[in-house]
């Protein structure tokens, strides 16, 4: 190498006389290099030691144990947890959707269809469809397990409910009230299926969403909403006012509860909101512990629209 | 204009003149117009040497890749390895699509062609026919810098999203014209007909200028048929350019268009590519072989016939003997010319082509053999009963012609049409034009760098190394084509990246390990050649005006000459080849010795 | 270097160099036999031809082998023995100071001519059979070339192409032997060729056009399609496989493949995916 | 003499001009030479940049798989995900023939330069193909005999192998011989399984309480038992979930059926024509993605609007923490961006619903497959499922007209006629 960059520095011919041959010797050697055994290096950015250990461990059957980790259950009793959601900063305009099909049913008396990410009540300045639910509860009131199906509608080619949450297991009428074919496709689901006009069908999630997931409709890609499903039900999502209330929470042990909004820029929906009183983290969690029979209101929660995407 | 020329030539004074103390004042300028944009014929000529050189180092690697795939398929590739880390090593294989088709471009279009025309011509022409520079050295200028953008376009286009050219370098549509259809179908494609046209533009500018000097600029007493077979070559190649390139060049041209603004002349309507279904349509992918073709059949003999003119005068220099049947090896290189135009069709027989229309072309390529036989027979005839002296140019003349023997005969069985059936686009046909245009062509022009060093650079080339250069490359390379002979024979087909998952080839890799050992030594070899020159150019003997006592007026001229070339207006009185003219005391006569009673009379016995 | 020297005298050493280099000319003549007789032993030859018409092909082949050969080795033989007997080192006196000869130019410009004639006609014939002489009869099979297989299509019962009916396959293509089989050959990309060695069979598939290819297969077995016009970064793998098979065998495989097709239930696998899913019990 | 000067000097130029070339040969040689690294399986960077995981994160994740999956060339399967290690040994690792001629390295040699050597649907000729190949590791699979969130049989995958993706770049496989198939077959399983553990780790950091410190822990419980048997247990579970298909009525007028079915085709209740077009040509819907570009397209919108966000916001009155997290927030879109447009992702791509009238039929064209697909639907693609809203028979009448597309008379379908199978298949 260094004779090659020697060459180059040197530009005039006067050494090149006994220079060339080096030269030269130096190309044969690089043709030469034609058997130069390949040391081979391991994983970018793997640790091949510490992975050796692991494997070791990984191999070894050890009983399974409990590895849930559900939160043991300590108190007794149940309470109910209130708060309101509010919007400080201007919303703006909702953006109108993109309509290209079905027009003279989707966009019926001239209404257009708007971008429905950010609700904000003009009046109260309430966040609606804000969701709020326990990660983790030792106990479920069984009583508040709900049997009617909850109806999941669309008309206009719109998901009346924007966000919607539903316990695993309970069914739910997957409506079409239009005059015209959908279909409805849960995103991570066995779900999607064709909703003949007029017609529903039933469903019952199978398992437990993270973070809300996102629900379309194929045929008119325009067409979104969120569903959560929770096993245990302690999920609520914020009405036009920016309210919520989860009842009959476990009561006398620490709660965690997980705050999520479509437009939040925290990660996967995770809503941060800078409130020490709570301990709330930027992955949108905050502590409570409630008392028998308590009806905890955690009072109004500014959401700055820095937290939000414009 | 040759008078003017020929009046400056004669002034006494400018010889040996030094630099005007003028221009010593502007060393920048003066270094740019005597080493950069210089007109001077020479100058250009070794400027096209140099490059082509390196680019015949690039497409050697590059043959050495391929040949390794070939071999050991998909084994991690030792230089080129690091390129495709993630594939661990391993070659893609539309890399080795786009390797073979830079190496075929890079050899013919920048090495083949240029050296021939670009440098021989350039270097030869004017010091041959008595001239003391180019009809039009600004042309001559313009033709070698119309090469830079070319060499750019390619270069280039090896570093554009998806790589270089990968059709092929015959760049057949729609794979060439498509651009769905493959990687290097993108940018890299368009380079390339970028580069060609370049290249064309550059080859153009250089025939109209070699066409003209040679009919006007020919020193006194040089007839036509008292040229030297290098300047007839050269003449006759010109003519194939001018006549053959605008063909190619409209078609690059229609080529590009339907990349760019889907004129779709060679798509049909309705093709489906990569599963999308193309618009434009109405176009004919046989109308691209034809014009692409009727092109590049004749570029085959431009890339052969200079060789064939050097070989002969140096063959006629070393054996001390007149050229045997002067006239016929000028017919022959004619008609060769002639018939090149009308058997492009013979690359087509299973093409789709009319089967009709094959017959027709293959009479006519049956035919073409009958001029290159004729030049053999007569290389043949020009040895006997000479004084052979075995220099390295020589043993390289002498090996183009036995080369040349294999490559002609092989052709015979491509032009049988039913034979051409089995071996088409088989390795057979990868030995023919190997032996024509490595084992031919580049053994000319290596017999003429070593029979012309000295004119170039005023110092004979080592004479040992050079034995050693050329015994270790005749060795090599006949290793690495002859075999690929009864590959074809198995029916392997070229361009493939792995032939070895059919059962038919199956048990021929090994065969091909052997080939791409020879190839490997065959570039090792190239460096001796490589040392040898350079060093030849600073240490060499240094060597008088004519130290192969050869006939031809280059010979008169000071070495290196100077510009204008000759300190004498050089006035012709015989032929080329008066060598071992009986009643002579000295066994040559040259062009310009004044004639003499003896070889007056001795001239009139042989013709009788 | 003195005895490389042009001027130089003939001393010894120059001699032998003259030997040397005569006889590495005359190893090329001798080699080049030698490869082409020990090849076939080691099985580099052609392969072997399942067609009626492959003889007349590999015949024109050995003919013109046999041809090249003659000439081959007299000139290869002769430039040796000029580089032997007129070495300058050796030989004495001047060179022949002769230009030519009229009369030697035409014989070896009328030999040659006539016998390039000779050939030229002599193997129209074949040609003409290959290419030219079509079969009277429908396309046997639709052959379509594609980035990168080749994909079949029969005719099925009707015996006509572009119905319900037709049986769809991928690089498997069966062929009833000691009979005309008309191949209609496309190209639904690029260009392809459809070359079956053993069959001596190649052809062009160029999109746009309907190329008819035919040949009679004399002998059951495998046989490789290759593709040998490059048409991509996967021309490499665009392989085939014919069968050629007796008449009952071929139209078995026809209805066994047809009713597969027509499934309407999930059914024993194929012969190569049985065998693989035997593999995993 | 001048002439001597001039050309001495000129030889002496160039010469120089030929070493300098030559050099820099040489210095493009030269580092080419020695080691040519190993294969490594690419980290999901996407997935791994969307749950914003810091460089740490990144390493323990490598790292776990390393463990529990080893390298391309020796690949590992636990006895959890049920694979067989000798046939992965086949195909994994560079191709070579073994002592007894067997040949190895079978991915590499006829997958792994669309698909990747990572099975991500990123290798060197993916960019170029339309559609782009398959990214196995979200475990997503088309064309398959079971419901639409199940994985496919070992006998489905054989089958694509087999009759490669007609319509697609997939080519046919059907000459290679079975335990080659076999061991592929393996392979894209160890591959797709590795791939779905991986996004598990990296989104189970999420779901990380905060005393975890943001580490995963390295127990068998967790990495074995909660990330690897969830996605094994639905490979294993795939061969028992076929789908049910009731035979066609025997008695039926395929006629009838035809007509039956193209009401169906064009009517509100099954309402192919809404994506497939009234033409059939697959003109009904051109704007909507397959979950895999959907995907990328999320996340780019994701990173664009917070560019925006990032430019809108002053820093000025921030206080240092407020500031940090910006800055935080910015060098993530930063990296997200880089992500993107580096070698991880390719520029997405619209789903064009099928054109009919080609008789291309990606599944394959046994009415068996047209059934599975209006069935079941097509997961990872747009296309719903039938089942439950459209009895059986009627997904048969719509079976039979589909299959009868390519051939329907030109009459029937005015004045734009399409290129039938009849002219071009």
């Amino acid at each position: 190498m260094r004779i090659c960059s020697r060459n180059n520095a040197d530009d005039f011919g006067a050494a090149v006389s006994f220079r060339t041959p080096l030269m030269a010797a130096a190309l044969l050697a690089c043709l030469l290099t034609f058997g130069c055994s390949p040391e081979r290096v391991s994983t970018p950015g793997a640790d091949a030691g510490r992975a050796e250990q692991l494997r070791a461990t990984l191999s070894t059957a050890t009983g399974g144990g409990d590895a849930g980790g559900a939160a043991a259950s300590t108190g007794t009793g149940w309470g109910t947890l209130k708060g309101r959601f509010l919007f400080a900063g201007a919303p703006g305009e909702s953006k109108p959707l993109m309509v290209d099909k079905d027009t003279e049913i989707c966009s019926k008396a001239g209404v257009k269809l708007v971008d429905r990410s950010l609700l904000v009540d003009p009046a109260t300045k309430g966040l609606a469809n804000v969701v709020v639910f326990a990660r983790k509860a030792s106990r479920v009131k069984e009583t508040t397990a709900p049997a009617t199906p909850l109806i999941f509608d669309q008309k206009q080619c719109e998901f009346i409910a924007p966000v919607f949450a539903a316990r695993v297991g309970q069914p739910i009428d997957v409506h079409n009230s239009d005059p015209i074919g959908h279909n409805t496709n849960i995103a991570g689901s066995s779900f999607n299926q064709l909703i003949p006009a007029g017609q529903g069908t039933l469903y019952k999630a199978d398992a437990e969403t993270g973070m809300p997931t996102m629900v379309t409709c194929n045929i008119h890609p325009w067409m979104k909403a969120y569903a959560v499903f929770r096993k245990d039900g302690y999920v609520a999502v914020s009405a036009a006012d920016g309210s919520f209330t989860i009842p009959d929470l476990p009561a006398g042990e620490p709660l965690e509860m997980q705050v999520w909004h479509e437009r939040s820029s925290g990660p996967n929906g995770a809503l941060g909101l800078d409130n020490p009183a709570l301990k709330w983290t930027p992955k949108g969690r905050f502590q409570i512990q409630l008392t028998p029979d308590e009806v905890k209101d955690i009072g109004t929660l500014e959401v700055p629209a820095s937290a939000l995407g414009t | 204009m040759s008078t003017a020329t020929a009046s400056t030539t004669l002034s006494p004074d400018r010889v040996g003149q030094s630099l005007p103390p003028a221009r010593k004042a502007r060393p920048v300028s003066e270094f740019l117009s005597t080493y950069v944009f210089s007109k001077d014929h020479k100058v250009i000529g070794l400027q096209f040497l140099f490059s082509t050189l390196l680019w015949f180092l690039v497409g050697g690697l590059l043959a050495l890749a391929v040949r390794w795939q070939v071999a050991w398929p998909w084994s991690d590739v030792p230089v080129l390895g690091k390129l495709f880390a993630q594939q661990g090593g391993q070659m893609a294989p539309e890399f080795y699509t786009m390797l073979f088709t830079m190496h075929a471009t890079v050899m013919i279009f920048l090495v083949i062609i240029p050296i021939l025309a670009g440098a021989f011509g350039n270097f030869l022409i004017p010091l041959m026919i008595g001239a003391d520079d180019m009809a039009f050295p600004t042309l001559n200028m313009l033709s070698y810098w119309f090469m830079w953008p070319a060499f750019f376009a390619f270069g280039a286009s090896f570093f554009v999203e998806g790589g270089a050219a990968s059709s092929g370098w015959t760049s057949y549509p729609p794979l060439s014209t498509n651009v769905a259809s493959s990687p290097g179908a993108g940018m890299g494609q368009t380079l390339w007909l970028v580069g060609l046209t370049l290249v064309g533009v550059s080859s153009m500018l250089g025939s109209v200028n070699y066409m003209t000097t040679i009919i006007l600029m020919r020193a006194p007493g040089m007839t036509m048929f008292r040229l030297p077979m290098t300047i007839w070559a050269m003449f006759i190649t010109a003519i194939l350019q001018a006549f053959a390139l605008p063909v190619l060049t409209a078609a690059g041209f229609m080529q590009l268009t339907d990349r760019t603004l889907g004129t779709g002349f060679f798509s049909p309507e309705g093709n489906i590519v990569n599963n999308a279904m193309q618009a434009t349509g109405g176009g004919q992918p046989l109308l691209w072989q034809h014009l692409f073709w009727f092109y590049s059949h004749p570029a085959v003999y431009i890339m052969i016939l200079p060789a064939m003119g050097m070989v002969s005068d140096i063959m006629t220099t070393f054996a001390r003997k007149p050229l045997f049947g002067y006239r016929p090896m000028v017919y022959s290189i004619a008609g060769i010319a002639g018939l090149g135009f009308i058997v492009w069709g013979h690359h087509m027989f299973i093409s789709g082509m009319n089967p009709a229309l094959g017959i027709t072309f293959m009479v006519s390529t049956m035919m073409i053999a009958l001029p290159s036989a004729v030049k053999t027979f007569n290389w043949l005839g020009t040895i006997w009963g000479g004084r052979i002296q075995f220099t390295t140019a020589m043993l390289f003349a002498l090996s183009f012609v036995s080369m040349f023997i294999i490559g002609g005969l092989s052709g015979i069985f491509m032009a049988a049409t039913p034979v051409d059936i089995f071996i088409h686009d088989t390795y057979f046909i990868v030995a023919h034009f190997h032996y024509v245009l490595f084992a031919g062509t580049a053994m000319g022009v290596w017999a003429g760098i070593y029979y012309w060093f000295p004119k170039m650079f005023g110092r004979t080339m080592n004479e040992f190394w050079g034995k050693v250069h050329f015994f270790l490359t005749f060795i090599f390379l006949n290793g690495t084509f002859f075999t690929m002979h009864i590959l074809g024979a198995v029916g392997f087909p070229r361009r493939l990246a792995d032939a070895y998952h059919y059962e038919t080839f199956h048990h021929l890799q090994p065969l091909n390990a052997f080939m791409t050992y020879c190839a490997m030594g065959m570039v090792a070899t190239q460096i001796i050649f490589a040392i040898n020159f350079f060093w030849s150019m600073f240490n060499g003997p240094v060597a008088g005006r004519n130290p192969w006592n050869a006939n031809t007026l280059e010979w008169t001229a000071p070495s290196p000459p100077g510009h204008g070339n000759f300190d004498f207006q050089p006035v012709v009185y015989r032929g080329p080849y008066e060598y071992s003219v009986p009643g002579v005391e000295k066994d040559h006569l040259m062009q310009t010795d004044p004639p003499n009673a003896a070889e007056a009379a001795a001239a009139a016995a042989a013709h009788g | 270097m003195a005895n490389d020297n042009p001027s130089g005298g003939s001393s010894k050493r120059s001699r032998l160099m003259g030997i040397f280099w005569s006889l590495l000319f005359l190893a090329v003549p001798v080699l080049g036999v030698a490869v082409f007789i020990v090849a076939p032993w080691y099985d580099i030859w052609l392969p072997k031809d399942v067609s009626e018409h492959g003889k007349a092909i590999d015949g024109l082949f050995m003919f013109i082998l046999a041809l090249t050969g003659v000439v081959f080795i007299a000139t290869e033989v002769l430039l040796f023995w000029f580089l032997w007997k007129y070495d300058a080192a050796s030989a004495t006196g001047p060179a022949k100071y002769i230009h030519g000869s009229h009369a030697v130019e035409v014989i070896w410009t009328i030999i040659p001519a006539a016998t390039l004639l000779f050939l030229a006609i002599y193997q129209m014939n074949t040609w003409a059979d290959v290419k030219m002489r079509r079969p009277a009869m429908t396309p046997s099979v639709e052959v379509v070339g594609r980035q990168f297989e080749w994909r079949l299509r029969y005719p099925g019962r009707d015996g006509t192409l572009g119905t319900p009916d037709d049986l769809f396959l991928v690089n498997d293509l069966h062929v009833p032997a000691d009979e005309d089989f008309l191949v209609q050959l496309k190209s639904m990309d690029v260009l392809h060729s459809f070359f079956i060695p053993n069959l001596r069979i190649k052809q062009d598939a160029v999109p746009g056009m309907k190329i008819p290819v035919w040949f009679k297969a004399t002998e059951n077995g495998e046989y490789d399609i290759v593709c040998a016009e490059l048409c991509g970064w996967g021309h490499y793998k665009m392989k085939g496989r014919v069968t050629v098979e007796s008449r009952a065998d071929f139209e078995r495989w026809l209805e066994k493949m047809y009713s597969r097709q027509e499934a309407t239930q999930p059914e024993p696998l194929s012969a190569a995916e049985g065998a693989a899913v035997a593999l995993t019990q | 003499m001048k002439s001597q000067i001039v050309s001495r000097t000129f030889v002496r130029l160039h010469s120089s001009w030929a070493v300098t070339a030559c050099s820099i040969t040489l210095l493009m040689c030269v580092p080419g030479c020695g080691s040519t690294p190993a294969a490594w399986f690419r980290p999901n960077m996407v997935e791994a940049t969307k749950q914003r995981l810091t460089p740490d994160q990144e390493r323990q994740v490598a790292t776990v798989m390393l463990a529990m999956f080893g390298t391309p060339d020796a690949p590992i399967a636990l006895p959890e995900t049920g694979l067989d290690e000798a046939k992965l040994q086949l195909a994994a690792g560079p191709v070579h023939s073994d002592i007894v001629g067997r040949k190895n390295g079978l991915y590499r040699e006829h997958c792994a330069h669309c698909h990747g050597v990572t099975g991500d649907g990123l290798g060197p000729t993916a960019a170029f193909l339309n559609p782009y190949p398959r990214d196995y590791r979200p475990g997503v699979f088309k064309f398959k005999s079971t419901e639409r969130s199940d994985k496919p049989t070992h006998e489905d995958l054989v089958r694509i192998l087999h009759n490669g993706i007609p319509g697609t770049s997939m080519p046919s496989f059907a000459l290679l011989s079975p335990p080659k198939v076999e061991a592929l077959v393996e392979y894209v399983k160890y591959l797709s399984i590795r791939g779905e553990t991986e996004i598990a780790l990296m989104r189970a950091f999420f779901e990380l309480d905060d005393e975890a410190q943001g580490k995963l822990p390295e127990t068998r419980e967790f990495l074995v038992d909660e990330m690897l048997t969830p996605v094994t247990e639905k490979w294993k579970a795939a061969a028992d979930a076929l789908i049910a298909v009731p035979e066609m009525a025997s008695d039926l007028d395929l006629a009838a059926s035809i007509a039956k079915g193209r009401e169906l085709f064009y009517g509100d209740k099954a309402n192919c024509v809404k994506c497939h077009g009234p033409t059939a040509l697959g003109d009904g819907q051109a704007n909507d993605y397959d979950d895999w570009n959907k995907a990328i397209v999320e996340v780019s919108k994701e990173v664009k609007s917070g560019v925006e966000r990032a430019g809108e916001t002053s820093t000025s009155g921030m206080d240092s923490e407020a500031l940090a997290e910006h800055r935080g927030q910015l060098a993530w879109l930063d990296k997200f961006g880089r992500v993107l447009d580096g070698g991880d992702a390719l520029r997405p791509r619209t789903i064009q619903p099928r054109n009919l009238r080609h008789g291309i039929y990606r599944g394959g064209r046994r009415p068996l497959d047209l059934y599975y697909r209006i069935h079941a639907g097509i997961n990872g693609a747009p296309m719903p499922a039938a089942k439950g809203t459209v009895p059986p028979e009627e997904i048969w009448h719509i079976v039979n007209y589909v299959r009868s597309l390519p051939y329907e008379l030109d009459g029937e379908l005015g004045a734009d006629r399409p290129m039938v199978a009849k002219d071009r298949f």
